[in-house]
């Protein structure tokens, strides 16, 4: 198994604008997303700058040098504000699969395992089907901060909380879902890679916010089972 | 935009016209319409989250009349009516400069408004009694809520007008100028037409 | 609003956050010849003493899964449990045992000055069940690397809700009002229990691994004494006492059906 | 230059003294002028304390779990134990620094200040509509701060749910521990609240009414048009926060259940009034800030402003666009989806007029004879510094891509790079250009330019890094990030960050030296120091009270700069040019 710093120091120099080692099949719509974002306000940004250092040093004040007079002039005003609409507006529309596919009401593969979730201060209870693979049964379990999945299958995880609003952040698979009490929010995501990965709160829930963290395993199908019947079951929480 | 551009920057080098006539209306007048504004915006939030609740848990509200009173507040909500009635004469007068009559109306205004005030209280603590308080549930919550804001709005609006009735009793307002009543009538209207608002939906709907 | 707050203010500087506003009077810890000299304070040397048994087998504990916490789970040899009943040959231990009425009326007894201790360690609470006195201080000491909070949710007393980030960390709190019993527990392990009563009197104890208890510095009397268990509820007996007397009161407590 | 001295003069000649005892004058004064210095100390104190919030939050970030040093022992032991911060008292930090900046620092400075200050002058008025009232919403200012101010020494400590205060985290304080502190911070934000709204409409009532002859809205300059929309927004976003908190304060007291779900509350609700106000106030914390950077970058580039009329254009469009944005700050909240393209499509389309703004301050130095005064340095690096900031905040527009930096440090350096950068920066400008009319001395330029240096080196330091940290994936409001693998290598960022972030507050004291001792030991600056064609100019420095002797009557705009009809390179708005002036060569055909 990766241990989490490695899966994650893989692509890990600070100062870095790449994004950390993903794992999960958001990452391909997402990353390029923000690869191309990254790109146009990169250019934006040089350019802008440049251009402003340029003219800084060009026309800096020289004694007995007027300046030139005047109020400006429509075309340029037509030129930026056309094309600074067009690319974001591009931009918006390239967006828009990705966070319908990601976020969508109807995203969610049919095929998906599901999951429970019960987020309280300061601690993430996940509830697993047992053999059975059907929630909401005796040989349902619950387990403190471990998050125990399959590669290559979707997982749909229905999220509630007990007290506060936290929220659903595993880094690697680019998932982020805020989990508010009194709602039941569903989390879906399919991860690629078997290993071990970290789970973190993104919203402030309290003093505790900063270790309510949870460990991520990404089993392989075939063992996956095995650990549902077996070693899973032996760590439940008491009910 | 083509046409602004050019207007301004030709406007730039325009010989100087005349004062723009402001708003045309006196800075006191204005400002209350301003302010009315930021009211219209928080009593907006009230009533706009009294909506969403009750849209996401309609069962939690009784229907109508079953806990309020509606015809007692029915009652009440006529003499606020006849309250602004009461200002617009009060205002009429002022105008005509007839200074008894303008006192009298304002009198009644202020009278009438108090008395709105005391039966909400009235109401309130009759409410308190049957055990429907404000932690009752999103009912209590919003009810309290709303309506006590419109209370302190409406007692607010008494003090002023007192202050302005004594003002009129000295004789300080003019045909020419009374703007004091003019302003704190604008205020009272406002109040008028939130509570006409917040009582068809909160009580008859 | 402003006045009261500012008050706080100036009270918070006084005595940093203000916390530690208990009047604790010069009382050594030991009841009865302390306490004598007090007014109103009827002491005596009877004792009340006996036995929490425990009939039938008693449900397993819980284990804790503390995989996730690793610093604790160091201190274990074996996969720990949470010790909700302690029974060992038939004794019944963590049993709060205390004189529920009889004591003379109006009589007031002062809090000792030394502070109860409530530690923080491997993740679990020592002691889980005990009592303290009603102005007396609560010392919760964390000797775990890791964040503890705790968490009291009283019915008649004010709450807290107060964390300790790191090993070494000491806070203290009081109670003002008697109650049985004042739950504490610790929101980053759900696990974490502890018991805590409070008495305006130094007249209880907790069973230990014999499920024994003795309460001394009794005056002589006829009282009602309850034994509480956080699972299996409440027992009382009435035993009265002449002076320099000892009288037993057992109980015997069985699993829930 | 004789012409301004000439007319300062007798300025001087004509007005009324104001002869008023001192407490009237300088304590509960209705003088404009006095009120806007009044609100300039207060925010200024508050910018402090917001900073040295900030800088204990560092050191916990920096070197988690280390005492403090020296300090550390002066904090009550339910703040600060053994020397460690504790995670409570970091949480408090975290509220209390947003929180002062937003609504006791930076707001103030920007609209109670200089809305107070370059109003009545910049458009030729007296004084403010209503003065009396202008007085009421400092007196109200003040005791907010105070209040707010007095939480950190209650029990239970300060409001501790982020300067957002999400319910139900707030409104409950089983949840966060906090009790008192959670009430004082509502009900002082209520108090402040309505300080700004009586501050607004006194803007908007002076600004309607009260302009001088010919000063007819086009002529009006950009900071006055900037201060006029964000009064209007003020005016209609504040009460909605004011409501919000109203419930939330009822939540916490009297036992409503506005936000509590377990009686059918809803925590959406608060989220949704919250950033219905929230996303105006990030409008009303910039515009005013563009406004004065427009005048002070068309006097240092000597030239008129580029596209007057698409710059005003591009602030009413933000004042609009910036009521229907507010959903983006709610992407991950399990808010509807659809409702997310929506906010989507018209955050990425509020970009817009931004973008025409900063194009035509750099079309206004293009063939310029650019001046490298104090608030120019300011200025320019303003422009610099809100680029960063506005593409950066693409990255969130693009929910997809939010999904991942939501909550992430990546926020945390954008909304820097916006309200420190943008806001900040224009404030250091608009000081120091409006100093020398306030208190009559020019701030020293060499201590202005070593602290303009010093700021803009360390500020970069500190927030750039900060979207490498985000785009690892750190989240906000960490108490201690080494708790999380994935996060201890990035912890000799922090630590840098942090290091870096002491040094650029020891530079700020820099400027509160330099601002103390201008005060008593600055250049005498005469009426007109920068050169600038703006109204007040024309007046003494200070001005007297009751402003102009004699009505102004205003000419042109206030951008003529180099004109071509002087031979001096500005022309004052209010200076009648006997020959009939000539249509504008160049620009528009």
């Amino acid at each position: 198994m990766i241990n989490p710093v490695a899966a994650l120091q893989s692509t890990n120099i600070p100062l870095s604008w790449l994004l950390p080692h993903g794992s999960s099949t958001f990452v391909g719509d997402i990353d390029w997303l923000y690869y191309l974002v990254l790109w146009i306000t990169g250019i934006a940004f040089i350019a802008v700058e440049a251009t402003l250092v340029v003219f800084l040093v060009k026309y800096r004040g020289r004694p007995g040098r007027k300046a030139y007079y005047t109020h400006g002039s429509l075309m340029p005003e037509y030129i930026w504000t056309g094309v600074t609409a067009v690319v974001v507006v591009m931009i918006g529309l390239v967006s828009a699969p990705a966070w319908g596919k990601i976020k969508g009401r109807d995203g969610v593969p049919p095929n998906a395992m599901a999951l429970g979730l019960t987020a309280k201060q300061f601690e993430w209870h996940f509830t697993y089907p047992g053999p059975d693979g059907k929630l909401g049964t005796a040989d349902d379990f619950e387990l403190r901060n471990q998050l125990h999945v399959a590669v290559d299958s979707p997982v749909v995880v229905t999220a509630q909380s007990e007290d506060v609003i936290h929220s659903f952040f595993v880094p690697n698979w680019r998932i982020k879902q805020d989990i508010v009490p009194g709602m039941h929010i569903r989390v879906w995501f399919q991860p690629t890679e078997v290993g071990t990965f970290e789970l973190g709160c993104a919203e402030l829930c309290g003093f505790g916010h900063y270790r309510m963290r949870a460990i991520v395993t990404v089993h392989a199908k075939d063992d996956y089972q095995r650990w549902m019947a077996g070693s899973g079951r032996s760590l439940a929480l008491a009910r | 935009m083509t046409h602004g551009a050019i207007a301004a920057s030709a406007g730039v080098m325009r010989p100087p016209v005349d004062r723009e006539a402001g708003a045309g209306v006196y800075n006191e007048k204005l400002g209350m319409w301003v302010f009315l504004g930021s009211e219209v915006m928080f009593f907006t939030a009230l009533i706009g989250s009294y909506i969403i609740l009750r849209v996401a848990h309609p069962e939690m509200w009784a229907p109508p009349g079953k806990v309020l009173n509606v015809p007692i507040t029915a009652v009440n909500t006529f003499l606020l009516i006849c309250s602004s009635v009461t200002m617009v004469k009060a205002f009429a007068s002022a105008q005509d400069g007839l200074q008894r009559p303008l006192c009298l109306w304002l009198l009644a205004t202020c009278i009438i408004g108090a008395t709105f005030v005391g039966v909400q209280a009235f109401e309130y603590h009759h409410l308190i009694e049957k055990g429907f308080v404000p932690s009752e549930g999103l009912y209590g919550s919003t009810f309290y809520t709303m309506t006590g804001f419109h209370g302190f709005h409406v007692s607010v609006g008494v003090i002023c007008l007192s202050f302005v009735t004594w003002k009129a009793f000295r004789g300080k307002y003019t045909s020419t100028d009374h703007r004091g009543v003019e302003v704190v009538g604008l205020y009272w209207h406002f109040v008028d037409l939130v509570w006409i608002i917040l009582f068809t939906i909160v009580y008859l709907i | 609003m402003r006045s009261s707050i500012l008050c706080a203010v100036v009270f918070a500087v006084a005595c940093g956050g203000g916390q530690e506003k208990a009047p604790t009077t010069n009382v050594g810890n030991e009841p009865g010849p302390a306490g004598a000299n007090q007014t109103n304070t009827p002491a005596g040397n009877s004792k009340v003493s006996g036995r929490v048994s425990f009939t039938g087998t008693a449900p397993a504990n819980p284990t804790i899964d503390m995989s996730e916490e690793a610093a604790c789970k160091a201190k274990y040899s074996s996969p720990p449990t949470d010790p909700v009943y302690l029974v060992k040959d038939g004794r019944l231990a963590n049993v709060f045992v205390y004189v529920k009425s009889g004591l003379p009326a109006g009589a007031t007894y002062a809090a000792p000055e030394a502070p109860a201790k409530l530690d923080q360690n491997g993740c679990l609470y020592h002691p889980r069940v005990f009592g303290v006195m009603v102005g007396q201080k609560l010392e919760i000491d964390n000797s775990d690397p890791l964040l503890h909070n705790i968490k009291a949710v009283p019915a008649h007393n004010r709450g807290f809700n107060i964390s300790q980030p790191s090993a070494g960390m000491k806070t203290t709190r009081t109670f003002t009002t008697e109650e049985i019993m004042v739950p504490l527990q610790c929101n980053v392990h759900s696990w974490m229990h502890a018991f805590v009563g409070v008495l305006s009197h130094p007249y209880f104890a907790t069973t230990g691994e014999d499920g024994t208890f003795t309460i001394g510095g009794l005056p002589k009397g006829t009282y009602t004494i309850e034994a509480w268990h956080e699972k299996l509820g409440t027992q009382t007996a009435t035993v009265t006492v002449g002076d320099n007397e000892t009288k037993t009161a057992d109980f015997s407590f069985k699993p829930k059906a | 230059m004789t012409e301004m001295a000439t007319r300062g003069t007798i300025a001087e000649q004509h007005t009324h003294r104001d002869d008023r005892p001192f407490i009237r004058r300088y304590i509960f004064s209705t003088d404009h002028k006095i009120i806007g210095i009044q609100f300039l100390l207060m925010s200024l104190l508050f910018l402090l304390l917001g900073g040295m919030l900030a800088m204990l939050m560092r050191w916990q970030l920096g070197f988690p779990g280390r005492p403090l040093p020296i300090i550390g022992s002066l904090f009550p032991e339910a703040m600060v134990q053994n020397g460690i911060v504790l995670p409570e008292f970091y949480d408090s930090l975290v509220t209390m620094h947003g929180t002062f900046m937003v609504f006791f620092a930076i707001m103030p400075l920007l609209v109670g200040v200089f809305g107070n200050y370059l109003i009545p002058l910049k458009i030729g008025a007296p004084d403010m509509a209503f003065p009396r009232i202008n007085m009421a919403s400092f007196w109200l200012a003040v005791p907010a701060g105070v209040l707010m101010l007095a939480g950190f020494f209650v029990e239970g400590g300060h409001a501790a749910a982020g300067w957002t205060s999400y319910a139900p985290l707030s409104a409950n304080s089983e949840y966060s521990g906090v009790s008192t502190g959670q009430i004082i911070w509502c009900i002082s934000l209520i108090v402040l609240g309505l300080s700004s709204i009586l501050g607004s409409f006194n803007y908007i009532t002076t600004i309607i009414n009260m302009r001088a002859p010919g000063m007819i809205w086009f002529r009006m300059p950009l900071s006055i048009w900037s201060l006029f929309i964000t009064a209007i927004l003020v005016l209609l976003a504040m009460p909605v926060l004011s409501g919000a908190i109203i419930m939330l304060l009822f939540d916490q007291t009297i036992g409503t259940h506005f936000f509590l779900p377990p009686k059918g509350g809803q925590p959406l609700l608060w989220q949704h009034l919250f950033w219905f106000f929230g996303h105006p106030e990030v409008y009303i914390l910039i515009l005013p800030a563009m406004g004065m950077a427009s005048d002070i970058i068309a006097n240092g580039s000597r030239k008129p402003i580029f596209g007057y009329v698409s710059m005003v254009l591009a602030l009413l469009g933000i004042g609009v666009l910036g009521w229907g944005v507010w959903g983006h700050h709610m992407f991950m909240s399990g808010m509807n989806p659809t409702l997310g393209t929506g906010f989507m499509i018209s955050t990425l389309l509020i970009s817009v007029p931004s973008a025409i703004k900063v194009f035509n301050w750099m079309g206004t130095m293009w063939r310029g004879n650019i001046q490298f005064h104090v608030p120019m340095l300011h200025a320019v690096s303003f422009v610099a510094m809100f680029v960063i900031g506005g593409l950066s905040g693409v990255f969130m527009a693009a929910s997809p891509v939010d999904i991942y930096i939501h909550d992430t440090y990546f926020i945390v350096a954008h909304l820097h790079y916006v309200l420190f950068g943008g806001s900040l920066f224009a404030i250091f400008a608009s000081i120091t250009y409006w100093y020398p009319k306030m208190f009559g001395r020019l701030m020293s330029p060499r201590w202005g330019k070593v602290h303009f240096w010093l700021t803009f080196v360390f500020y970069n330091l500190v927030f750039f890094p900060m979207h490498q940290l985000g785009l690892h994936g750190h989240m906000r409001r960490l108490y201690d990030p080494t708790q999380y693998e994935f996060l201890k290598p990035l912890q000799p960022l922090n630590t840098f960050i942090s290091i870096s972030a002491f040094l650029l507050f020891a530079s700020q004291l820099i400027f509160a030296v330099n601002f103390i001792a201008s005060w008593f030991t600055g250049a005498k600056a005469g009426p007109n120091p920068w050169h600038d064609n703006g109204l007040e100019w024309t007046l003494p420095s200070p001005p007297p009270h009751g402003n102009f002797a004699v009505t102004p009557t205003v000419y042109r705009g206030p951008y003529e700069y180099s004109s071509p009809l002087v031979e001096e390179d500005w022309l004052p708005q209010d200076r009648r040019l006997d020959r009939s002036p000539a249509p504008a060569p160049g620009g528009h055909r």
